[in-house]
């Protein structure tokens, strides 16, 4: 069992995948040779030579080769430096890779992956601190995770690469740093398994990315007040895992959901709409969703904190869900 | 189509070219069909037909090998045909039936057969180009002796994908044709209200790769010059871009109520028509009688294929698991 | 007070635009000489000569084009031919338009529009045939409009013209043909306001786009079986007339909405999850959400109609919702 | 800015030619300053300086009118000097505070300002060239004597969005003229990974427009470039393409580490210090006591300009009403 960051982890994934089959092939800007601009894949140029590749500034393009390119035997990772630029590749997940998963469904594999970060607080500004996560939770087809833990990012990364579909992965740019244990064999974390991040009794908050660290946080406070919280990192944003979430609600009655892209037709309404067809007969109350304010991410810190959620947010929703 | 030799040849054995012409006829009886039955109301959604220009999918699927994948466009019949697929089951597919190449799933414009190396027709212009930008990659990295060559128009030429894909092709040596088909017409608009230049291979030099404008209604034309393309692109010295040029014969598609193409352009055209064309080299070769014969047999062939077509079933829905959003039902506990 | 087709009412409203203010500009592809695929530019070429223009194929520019030149005094309404081309302009929409809107809010103004149509039903293909509401709904700054009758296309392309703010126009190929009465007089319809297409007390169908058409046909086979249903067309999908849901949820207390993009994530989960926070109390029954089976399109008849909703997928929604 | 001539003049007179030398010395100055800044920990975010690269935006800007419009990308702090921003708020914009250009909203990397046609720094690679394009049309259209200018990098250049731009921009003879600044790399990756052939300006020949390559370093060389590629657009000849050369002497942005660039090409490009070059032009001319107190009072404004940015207040949080997607809160009844 290793101290690793949450980077280190992810970088530990792609050595693991990359070694074990020479079909793993990993491209984007900045990659090899500086390592990434978040040192996700330092050292990986060095290891593997031509099968890490600094690519020019084409995003759309270099989807559109992922997508291409997996179906004819590579397994490509391509990291799109920041989940904002993720538009630049919707071509190339909804009308190439979910198309020909289906057209052409038996004939084919599309083993690729799309690693991203997205979020914000580090005033990064509107163009580069988004989570964009609805855009690609919502094309058929595709299966979309968002690591919290260096654990699960070694994890999920691990099965993504496995996987026969194309899956996005959403990491965040305020986790990269975090530090935690992992085991020192850490396999491939199936793919659409929530995780009861904090056992609790009296509301459920459930929420994905780092926003379950805000969650957590969340949780924490409210127990002083007596109450306690569930905490459900749901890990898989697509497929969904329907069933974790309908447990705990049914436990719970109360639910808040967090998603840090945008509420509206955002993924947090997903997570409502989904209670609200699964559980609705165990619910308390309204379910109350917690995103980034509907408008674009200021720069200046006091505009910023203003605008993304953080625990006291989850913390007054749970409040008033269980008022 | 007869094997290869082993070293690449430039230009196509007389067997070879009679092939071609065969799949040329095919192509245009196919699309005959097609529009006998859009008039008979018996097709959906829109076709488009490559009347007048068979030669440059054919000779250019002529020229590579079985391994080698092809990506085309929504106007790539000629493409499916030259790529080894049947009749019978492309018009399965363009008619929604269960024995389509793609069980009906597909329709006109996205026919794919992996196994033909044939990697889809594509209603999103330009998509095409780094479709098989990828597959080329593929074959690098891998170490496959396979290339990939992309079929595209004009108008795909003026997206920002194609000066994408060529840029990253050229910098990483890719085995890849880029075939651009210039019909004259994207949709119903002329060429010169969609492109600031005449001629488009000229923009190879702003990726230093080799650029060639070609007469894409000669079949042996076609086949010479992406035969030597491949050949660069099978030795590692990446990329190149070849102009067809060409002509649209019919409309934009079914849809379309024409009007705009000149009489004088389309007579023009007709007299280069690439089928006219080739049958005169061929029948001063073989005779009259052994080209017509291949005619003949090449309309029975696609004449039995639509009534066999029509007679298919349309496919049952089956749901598509992997595109399920919820895990408890894909997924199993 | 004219019988018109919906084409042709947009044609009006186009038309009256560019009489009225020099600076409307019209630009896509094959709008011009040939009047647009869909005939709605008829004539405007010839009435208003370079306005009116045919570009290249290059949706990701002319979009980022439409940003930037409404913010320097045109008002650009740009045809993107298919909703499925959308993914290539949202960069300019949620990187550009929605930034600019914000950041320099105060000193510039972003009247521009952009016209496109969705829908299945026509055996279009995987890529000619989806409603992708979401992607443009999510987006901050944006407004979207789907008008159903004629004098709403009129009315609600008027509006967008008018506004300064920019807004996507989401028609439909299915409705282009149909035909009823618009006004001589017909102005600018209100962005933000629903329309209860039809009154009813026991059951709510909140709709958009064609499937205010198929939920009709619904209400039409409910009332055989003595069940009064109200339909609600949404007409604007952003900013959403939530007042209107909730009168209308207050008074059936059981709801199905219904949106032709797919369900996961998409614009019916916001709807259902706007009742969630809005109407909790006042409903007897979980919303039933009604859209597209999440998965790609298909070609054939037998398949497609088995993946877009009609009015039988509506009625047997709403039974369930009064089960 | 001294007023211009009522006919575009290809060279700056000698006034100009210091007023652009201050700006360049104001631009190296703010960097400065918001290098130490940053070391002090006091700024948010990455920021890209653009040391030894200031007469290109700066050169470009000082050849335009006021009511041209430029756009920039996430290097545009000698774009914003010399279209005439005020340091003091360009710093407090940077410093997240109330009184910056836009309140605390943009920071560092959109910085816009519409009354000076400073329309915006972006930091996606890439949208400024669209962007300038779009509002060339706009120009065009409504019939208006202004242009539009877009700069941007060599990594930009190989975005799709560059060449559908440049290949609309030719075809429809818009007013705007591509900026092409290329500093040899595109973040921490070397031109030469990036684009498949070494000279961008030959681009322009696909498009059928101008293209040159000059001196980035040189601010007189920049200033004329731009002057004839906006007189030919102001004339309704359309858009040209300058690849100006230069190097980027800081790392990427704050974030860099370093360490990829060599101390060879370094030392070569110091010593080509656009500062350095146009100082010894106007020294020769002007004399040094002239030079230097435009340098010192420069230097002086900038610092005043830092400290009183410090001082400033930051914003308030106020929601933005045309965002919300709720009607009833937005519109009321
Ligand atoms: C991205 C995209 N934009 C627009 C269209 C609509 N469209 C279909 S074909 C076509 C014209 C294509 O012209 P070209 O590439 O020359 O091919 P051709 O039809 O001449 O074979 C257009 C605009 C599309 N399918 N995809
Ligand atoms: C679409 C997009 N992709 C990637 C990035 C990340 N990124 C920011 S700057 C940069 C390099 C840009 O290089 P260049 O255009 O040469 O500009 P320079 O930094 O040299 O001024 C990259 C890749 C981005 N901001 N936008
Ligand atoms: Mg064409
Ligand atoms: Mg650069």
């Amino acid at each position: 069992m290793a101290i690793m960051r949450y980077a280190e982890a992810l970088n530990a994934a792609l050595r693991e995948a990359m070694t074990a089959d020479p079909s793993v092939f990993l491209f984007g800007e900045d990659v090899a040779d500086y390592g990434g601009v978040f040192k996700v894949s330092r050292g990986l140029r060095e290891a593997f030579g031509d099968r890490v590749r600094d690519t020019p500034i084409s995003e759309q393009t270099l989807a559109a080769m992922a997508v291409s390119a997996s179906m004819t035997g590579l397994r490509p990772v391509l990291e799109i430096m920041y989940a904002d630029f993720m538009p630049l590749t919707l071509d190339a997940l909804v009308n190439q890779a979910s198309v020909y998963g289906y057209v052409w469904g038996d004939e084919i594999t599309l083993p690729f992956v799309i690693r991203t970060q997205g979020g914000g607080g580090l005033g990064t500004g509107a163009q580069h601190a988004k989570s964009l996560d609805s855009f690609v939770a919502h094309i058929p087809g595709l299966k979309v995770v968002a690591p919290v833990t260096p654990a699960d990012a070694k994890g999920l990364l691990l099965a993504a690469i496995q996987d026969p579909h194309p899956v996005i992965v959403l990491e965040h740019k305020r986790l990269y740093n975090t530090r935690a244990e992992v085991p020192d064999d850490q396999g491939p974390v199936p793919l659409g398994r929530a995780r009861v991040a904090r056992d609790g009794s009296d509301v459920s908050l459930i929420a994905t990315s780092r926003m379950v660290v805000e969650a957590e946080a969340a949780a924490d406070r409210l127990a002083e007040s007596g109450i306690s919280a569930e905490v459900l990192d749901l890990r898989t944003l697509r497929p969904l895992d329907v069933e974790a979430i309908v447990r705990s609600v049914a436990k719970t009655r109360h639910a808040v959901v967090i998603n840090e892209d945008w509420g509206f037709c955002g993924y947090a309404a997903e997570l409502s709409a989904t209670i609200m067809e699964h559980a609705f007969d165990d619910l308390d109350a309204p379910v109350e969703r917690v995103a980034t304010r509907d408008m674009p991410i200021p720069f200046a810190e006091s505009l910023e904190t203003a605008v993304i959620p953080d625990a006291d947010v989850i913390t007054a929703a749970a409040l008033r869900a269980l008022a | 189509m007869t094997p290869k030799p082993a070293l690449p040849h430039n230009s196509p054995s007389i067997d070879e070219h009679l092939e071609m012409h065969r799949r040329m006829v095919v192509t245009r009886e196919l699309e005959r069909q097609l529009g006998a039955l859009h008039k008979a109301g018996v097709t959906r959604g829109p076709i488009h037909r490559c009347d007048g220009q068979e030669a440059v999918g054919v000779g250019a699927t002529g020229a590579l090998e079985d391994r080698d994948c092809v990506t085309t466009t929504h106007r790539g019949h000629a493409v499916y045909i030259g790529k080894g697929l049947a009749p019978r089951r492309i018009l399965a597919e363009i008619l929604g039936r269960e024995t389509g190449y793609n069980g009906g799933r597909a329709g006109h414009m996205l026919i794919g057969s992996p196994v033909h190396g044939m990697m889809g027709g594509n209603a999103i212009v330009g998509a095409s180009i780094p479709a098989a930008t990828g597959m080329a990659l593929s074959a690098q990295v891998l170490g496959e002796d396979r290339i990939a060559l992309a079929t595209f128009g004009d108008g795909a030429a003026q997206t920002g994908i194609c000066h994408e894909s060529m840029n990253i092709a050229a910098l990483w040596k890719l085995p890849v044709v880029f075939l651009l088909e210039h019909n004259e017409y994207g949709l119903t608009a002329h060429a010169s209200t969609q492109s600031s230049v005449a001629d488009l291979y000229i923009r190879a030099a702003g990726h230093g790769m080799p650029g060639e404008q070609i007469d894409g209604n000669d079949v042996v034309a076609v086949f010479q010059a992406v035969a030597r393309a491949a050949a660069r692109a099978r030795r590692g010295d990446g990329p190149s871009l070849i102009e067809a040029r060409t002509y649209r014969m019919e409309g934009f598609s079914t849809s379309d109520v024409g009007g705009y193409q000149s009489d004088e352009d389309l007579a023009r055209w007709r007299a280069r028509d690439p089928i006219t064309l080739s049958r005169a080299v061929l029948v001063e070769a073989l005779g009259e009688d052994r080209v017509m014969d291949v005619e003949r047999a090449a309309a029975e062939t696609v004449a039995a294929a639509a009534e066999a077509a029509q007679a298919d079933p349309p496919p049952h829905f089956v749901p598509h698991a992997p595109s399920d959003p919820r895990a408890f039902a894909t997924e199993g506990r």
